[in-house]
């Protein structure tokens, strides 16, 4: 079989994607000194709860981006398989590893019997009543404390959840639970995406695009909006189950309203009914935290607030300049690509491919950050210089529209959308 | 009285129209045929402002309107009956009727005083722009207020002109336009754009939709209407036989570009027009 | 009875303030079918200016000032970041409002600082008025006087003026009221301010009874939010009745419910579970209209 | 899909870069290996080696702290004080054992999770040598059983959980500092059948731990002869109205309240009271105790109010402590001077009291046994007089004693807090 250039980049990234997920991350204190690793304990729990936020995205892109049902209550879902995970292990000393299904199983339970009503609303109306989940869970988490141990939550920590036998002696906990959250991202991801290719995903997606429609094609609609729902628990009962292992504790405090909320704007600015969307949103939601670290906002007291002001403003930009998310700019990009002559193509992806690999090696022949800088810098250069009118072109756009939405009443809304969606799609047909 | 001028227009990337040219007398009624997806309803749309053309130029009484927003198009008395009738429909008939209205009172205020945008300096575009946003609302209600009694008295004239074209709609004035039949929305359609006072009715494919005789109903009444009020028709529509019956010119469109233009005497008698459009 | 009678009144009194800040988030609903999850924010910012400005002028003349300026950042917020995002997906416009639920709420933070202040200077506040058992303050009857008079204001504004027509007309149809003569995005632009200026009445009434501080009108805001989706979310009235509705329940499970397994801790829950009860049954809220579904 | 790949690769990337510093922690001599950095650091509980956070110039501690989220800036005001007086020693008394302290504090915005990242983040990227101060019971719950496997010194928590200093043996390197919620609810208890002995008790308080572990005291101090509950209210610390509880405590006909809340709960409790013309006897939690809650009810309202207090107040200007603490804020701090900054002032001076007679043998364990010997019956500048503070081993409990605080107006028809009756020794109840 020949390689072509697309196939061996293919391969390259899923090879650098392997490597930093599974050795990259987490071994920094496990190997010898001298070997340059970057990351230690606390990039690899960050990377964990990250895992986690994907489980609950894929979950949800599910139920929104390709059903079309809006749901402001998943922290409920990931509470229950929580608390699950928890009382099963804590108090009953099961193993990690068998209380996922109950775990799965009591939260997809919970989320078909919210579905069952949810058939019967929309939009704002079904956000608001899967918004009372999220509301009702710490009240009915402290209240009926046999089971729950009330406001105390409960602390998981001990055999069940450390790694087992050799396994343990040569990564610590917090790398074992990263392997684990990281595994059951990558298990639930594939089956996310079965799902979306399935008989049932194509289901999904007809029912959300018109469910008039998708019931004289003979698809059952109430069912196949309920099944949304369970799915959709399903996965967020796994993150709950996850996050019980790396957090090692849960309490009814653990999760609240606004967490629910910005699940919602994490597959949006991930993009919706995308996979890929649900990743990068949960990703880069996870990255908000690390603004302050850029910012030198000194100590003041306040210095915390202002990276969560800038977050706001990040968020009405990317927003507004990425109508369909990260996943959607990706996908206009390919097609920007696919216009390309061979060699401009090449080069573009070449680049950043290059640039990574040649940061790696800088940096393990140099060590330190400045070789992943430098390898950074050289693949940046590369690509933006083939990157650099449509940048532009896209910044601008976004600018006119702004432009023209500050002059008035010149572009008419209706008009606008109609228009837009229509290069979106011809952009998509092409 | 309207002139259409070598008008390219597109939706995005699709062109709809070729460069498209045609005039319209005062007083008369022209019509423009042709199959679906020709660009009957893009010509409507770029005149009536919903559609901007990328290239050419629209004249309305000598003034150009092609770079103006569809809101002061209306006011300059352009009304435009749009296809598929896009009626208020959760608003009663009454509601509709007084939405037909709305532009009247915004020209009112005129042109006259009208600051152009495109006419100023950056710096004071900027300014407009911010002033616009602070006060656009604020002022369009203090003007409301400040010419409600006259507005009054104008609408129930127009009101009371309207229902004797139509008397269907006096008694369903308390209705929701979206529980009338097919044919009575046509005529509140075709009512509310009256309701401007326009000197130019645009009106696209009145007959969608509807039964023989209710279409030739509205047919007698878009006749009546041009004959004693003297209104100027641009009539689009698929059927050509009753269209031409009535009209004093048309225009063939094909593909978004101008085939035939005649008068309808003439194009009744053209051979590829009967062929094609008048069906023997 | 008497303590039935107290408890609707307290329940009446909060869910007026549910009510006032519900008509706020309806008013932006029906012109953009759009939850404008910074309402709460807005509120809570315009408050703090008000605040600030109460060091120099009296109540009153702040009162009136800080609504046409509440208007003013409503129009300004439409016409700079929710205008670009018009003809998006509504699910990217809730995100832009959430963007600037974090702006406002973080902004108010370091002006402001996170400790609690008392709102003082308010000149409505300690008188108490007695209806035989039922004990109520100037203050709630200010709150409820508010909460009908918008209310009726915007029925009359809506349903009689023009340009309330024309606002439901944008609502219904973009295209066509353009074609009307309507400036549509100057309607959007008038339901923004509208909408900022009931908030602002909102956050200036909520402010005294808990305290200003940044995260003041979160709770209102969900409880606002649950208060129009009850009532039907394009009914200003809806809006009112839905909050007094969900105050009155709360007030009542908290009190009669059986203490061993519901009791005061539960009332938010058992509540919002009566609320998705009455949405099965209509699913657009109580006063709502039934959605015309058209293939 | 490979170009998605690759889209996450270079997001990934980004994450690279935003960990540039840890390389400047590595290339610090940090000299022998920390148990952070043990590869199997979990299997056994090892010692931390003694220099880990101790640089000749530096000594690095850290906090996790609610600093943003919706209830994060109210207690900005404690951390404010802590970071202020380490400023303040830092500058004027050319720190502690000839080295400067190092405070960082990481953002936890209150949530579990949140402070599991942040600890991590502080023991590894800023090395710190002990935890000052973490806040939040549900955070730092999340948190302290590693802290302690690790062999990190967890002083003052920021919390009045029962639990912290409950077995010292089981969380050897965790201690307390605010007072238990369950024993100042014995004490009010107590106060309440010795001095209202057969009035009806009402309980109001918030529904999570600090209302439930104030509800097991209060029934555990009340004498079931004297005193009996006649009512128990819950509220949300985001409810937006308490009236409905506030007309239930007034009709089951209780005559004395304690309200286990926050001031703007409290506040509330107060005032809906006086609408409905109903004056108890109110007793409220000692977060309460700050001239501020004046501000939300008036001095009238509050007047005969009790809660309890161990530190001078913040209002007491002509102290000079208080009046040095005012100076302290001044200059180095960014917030007004009140009663969290003094809390946070106390157990600034602690720390640096540990410290110092550590400097022989600068290690966490070396802290630990300070910590343990020097605060016998120890009394600071921030407690008033006879005010003690005692740690043993098997003792953990910071402040253990106070006194009982009943609100009056002066002669400017200001509010102030006044000091009465015995010192109250909670290690007794």
């Amino acid at each position: 079989m020949r390689l072509s250039s697309p196939l061996l980049l293919r391969i390259l990234g899923f090879a650098f994607l392997a490597f930093f997920l599974i050795y990259w991350l987490p071994f920094s204190h496990a190997l010898p000194d001298g070997l340059p690793m970057r990351f230690g304990t606390y990039r690899t729990i960050q990377a964990s709860i990250a895992c986690v936020w994907v489980l609950v995205a894929l979950g949800l892109n599910i139920l929104t981006g390709y059903n079309g049902q809006i749901s402001l209550g998943h922290t409920a879902f990931v509470a229950t398989g929580g608390y699950t995970a928890a009382i099963l292990m804590a108090d009953h000393g099961w193993p990690f590893w068998a209380v996922l299904i109950p775990a799965a199983v009591v939260s997809g339970a919970l989320g078909l019997a919210v579905g069952i009503p949810a058939l019967r609303l929309s939009g704002p109306y079904l956000a608001m009543a899967t918004m009372a989940l999220a509301l009702a869970a710490p009240q009915v988490l402290k209240k009926y404390d046999g089971l729950t141990h009330g406001t105390q939550g409960i602390s998981v920590r001990g055999d069940w959840s450390t790694a087992p036998g050799f396994i343990g002696d040569m990564v610590t906990q917090d790398q074992w639970s990263y392997f684990v959250a990281l595994f059951l991202a990558v298990v639930m991801t594939l089956i996310a995406w079965n799902v979306i290719r399935g008989r049932v995903g194509r289901a999904f997606v007809a029912i959300r695009d018109s469910e008039v429609a998708a019931a004289s094609m003979g698809i059952n609609v109430p069912r196949y909006k309920t099944i949304a729902f369970a799915i959709s628990a399903i996965f967020a009962g796994i993150a709950g189950a996850a996050y019980v292992q790396i957090v090692g504790y849960i309490a009814p405090e653990s999760f609240n309203v606004l967490r629910s909320i910005n699940f919602l704007t994490t597959i949006v600015v991930g993009g919706l009914a995308s996979i890929l969307g649900s990743i990068l949103g949960a990703i880069s939601f996870k990255m908000v935290d690390d603004i302050s670290d850029f910012l030198p906002l000194g100590e003041g007291p306040m210095a915390e607030q202002v990276p969560w002001a800038l977050y706001g403003g990040l968020l009405i930009v990317v927003v507004t300049i990425m109508p369909y998310g990260m996943a959607g700019a990706i996908r206009r990009f390919q097609m920007w690509l696919a216009f390309r002559k061979p060699s401009e193509r090449r080069v573009a992806l070449g680049g950043p491919a290059l640039g990574i690999v040649a940061a790696i090696a800088v940096s393990e022949l140099a060590g330190g950050s400045l070789g992943i800088i430098v390898g950074l810098v050289v693949a940046l250069a590369i690509t933006y210089s083939l990157w650099l009118p449509a940048l532009v072109r896209g910044a601008t756009r976004g600018y006119g529209r702004w432009v023209g939405a500050l002059r008035g009443s010149r572009g008419p809304p209706g008009f606008v959308t109609s228009e837009d969606a229509s290069d979106e799609r011809s952009d998509a047909e092409r | 009285m309207l002139a259409v001028r070598d008008v390219i227009a597109a939706y995005g990337p699709i062109v709809a129209l070729h460069g498209i040219s045609l005039e319209v007398q005062e007083g008369s009624i022209v019509t423009v045929l042709g199959a679906n997806g020709a660009g009957k309803s893009s010509t409507l749309r770029a005149i009536s402002g919903l559609l901007r053309p990328k290239e050419g130029a629209i004249e309305f009484e000598g003034r150009r309107i092609d770079r103006m927003s569809a809101e002061e198009i209306v006011a300059l008395g352009i009304s435009h009956v749009p296809e598929g009738r896009q009626l208020f429909s959760e608003l009663t008939v009454l509601e509709n009727l007084r939405l037909g209205a709305y532009s009247r009172f915004a020209r009112a205020h005129g042109d006259g005083r009208r600051v152009h945008r495109e006419d100023l300096s950056p710096l004071g575009r900027l300014r407009h722009d911010l002033f616009h946003a602070a006060t656009g609302g604020i002022r369009d209600a203090a003007r409301e207020i400040g010419q409600y009694r006259r507005r009054r008295r104008d609408f129930e004239a127009a009101l009371n002109q309207v229902f004797e074209h139509f008397p269907i709609l006096a008694e369903r004035r308390k209705q929701m336009s979206g529980t009338l039949s097919g044919g009575e929305q046509q005529m509140l359609a075709i009512a509310r754009g009256l309701m401007a006072n326009p000197r130019l009715l645009l009106l696209d494919e009145p007959s969608m939709g509807l039964a023989p005789m209710v279409t030739q109903e509205i047919f007698r009444i878009i006749e009546t209407i041009n004959r004693t009020q003297g209104m100027t028709i641009l009539l689009v529509e698929q059927n050509a036989s009753l269209a031409l019956d009535i009209a004093h010119r048309g225009y063939v469109l094909e593909t978004g570009r101008i085939v035939l233009a005649d008068t309808s005497e003439n194009l009744q008698k053209d051979e590829a027009v009967r062929r094609s459009y008048l069906g023997y | 009875m008497d303590e039935l009678l107290q408890q609707v009144a307290a329940g009446l009194a909060t869910g007026s303030i549910y009510g006032l800040l519900a008509l706020a988030l309806v008013l932006i609903y029906r012109s953009t079918t759009v939850i404008n999850f910074a309402q709460g924010e807005m509120a809570m910012f315009t408050t703090f200016v008000a605040w600030t400005m109460l060091h120099w002028g009296t109540y009153w003349l702040v009162f009136i000032l800080i609504l046409l300026m509440a208007g003013g950042l409503g129009a300004l917020i439409e016409r700079v970041v929710i205008r670009p995002v018009e003809g998006a997906p509504t699910l990217n416009v809730i995100i832009v409002t959430l963007g600037l639920f974090a702006i406002f709420s973080n902004v108010a933070t370091i002006v402001w600082g996170g400790q609690p202040q008392a709102f003082s200077h308010y000149p409505i506040n300690d008188e108490t008025v007695k209806l035989g058992a039922v004990v109520l303050s100037v203050h709630d009857l200010a709150i409820m006087l508010f909460a009908a008079l918008i209310m009726i204001g915007l029925y009359v504004f809506f349903q009689y003026t023009p340009l309330g027509l024309a606002m439901r007309a944008t609502a219904q149809n973009a295209t066509a009221s353009r074609l009307m003569g309507i400036r549509v995005g100057r309607m959007l632009t008038l339901g923004w301010a509208l909408s900022a200026s009931v908030g602002a009445v909102a956050g200036m009434f909520v402010a005294p009874i808990v305290l200003l501080q940044p995260p003041m009108m979160l709770a209102v805001l969900l409880y606002a939010f649950a208060a129009a989706v009850l009532g039907g979310l394009d009914s200003p009235f809806g809006a009112v009745v839905g909050g007094l509705i969900i105050g009155v329940t709360e007030s009542l499970v908290g009190t009669y419910t059986p203490k061993e397994w519901l009791g005061p801790e539960m009332a938010l829950t058992v509540t919002v579970f009566i609320i998705i009860l009455v949405l099965v049954i209509r699913p657009t809220g109580i006063f709502g209209k039934r959605v015309l579904r058209r293939v | 899909m490979w170009l998605s790949l690759i889209g996450i690769a270079a997001l990934l990337l980004v994450l690279v870069v935003a960990c540039g510093d840890d390389e400047e922690g590595e290339e610090t001599p940090t000299g022998t290996p920390a148990a952070a950095e043990t590869p199997t650091g979990d299997k056994t509980p090892t010692v931390a080696g003694p220099d880990e956070g101790i640089t000749d110039t530096e000594i690095i501690l850290g906090a996790h702290f609610a600093l943003s989220g919706t209830m994060g800036a109210a207690y900005a005001p404690v951390l404010d004080g802590v970071r202020s007086y380490f400023k303040y020693v830092n500058a004027e008394e050319g720190g502690v054992c000839g080295r400067e302290i190092v405070y960082k504090v990481e953002d936890d915005q209150y949530l579990p999770s949140g402070a599991v990242e942040a600890v991590a983040k502080l023991l590894e990227r800023d090395h710190i040598f002990a935890m000052i101060a973490g806040l939040g019971t549900a955070a730092h719950a999340a948190v302290w059983d590693d802290l302690n496997e690790k062999g990190i010194p967890d002083l003052w928590i920021m919390s009045g959980a029962h639990m912290w200093a409950a077995d010292p043996e089981a969380h050897p390197w965790s201690v307390a500092i605010l007072p238990d919620y369950y024993v100042e609810g014995t004490i009010i208890g107590k106060y309440i059948s010795e001095n209202y002995a057969g009035k009806k008790v009402g309980f109001f308080g918030q529904n999570d731990e600090f209302g439930e572990d104030e509800l097991a005291g209060l029934k555990n101090g009340l004498d079931p002869e004297k005193n009996e509950i006649v009512s128990e209210q819950t509220y949300e610390p985001t409810d937006v109205s308490v009236r409905s509880q506030v007309i239930n405590l007034k009709n089951s006909g209780a005559e004395v309240v304690h309200g286990a809340c926050i001031p703007p709960g409290c506040a509330q409790l107060i005032k809906e009271s006086d609408r409905l013309g109903w004056h108890p006897q109110f007793f409220i939690g000692y977060v309460n105790a700050d001239a501020m809650m004046f501000d939300y009810a008036s001095p009238e309202l509050m007047e005969g109010v009790i809660t309890l207090q161990g530190n001078k107040m913040a209002d007491w200007t002509d102290d000079p402590v208080i009046a040095e603490h005012h100076r302290i804020m001044d200059e180095y701090g960014n917030m007004p001077a009140g009663n969290f900054t003094v809390e946070g002032q106390l157990v600034g001076e602690l720390t640096v009291e540990a410290l110092r007679a550590t400097c022989d043998n600068l290690t966490r364990q070396g802290l630990m046994d300070a910590v343990h010997t020097i605060f016998d019956d120890y009394q600071g500048d921030i407690g008033i007089p006879g005010i003690l503070i005692d740690l043993s081993e098997d003792d953990h409990y910071g402040v253990e004693q106070m006194k009982l605080l009943i609100a009056g107006i002066d002669e400017n028809g200001k509010g102030t807090w006044e000091y009465f009756g015995d010192i109250i020794n909670f290690r007794e109840q």
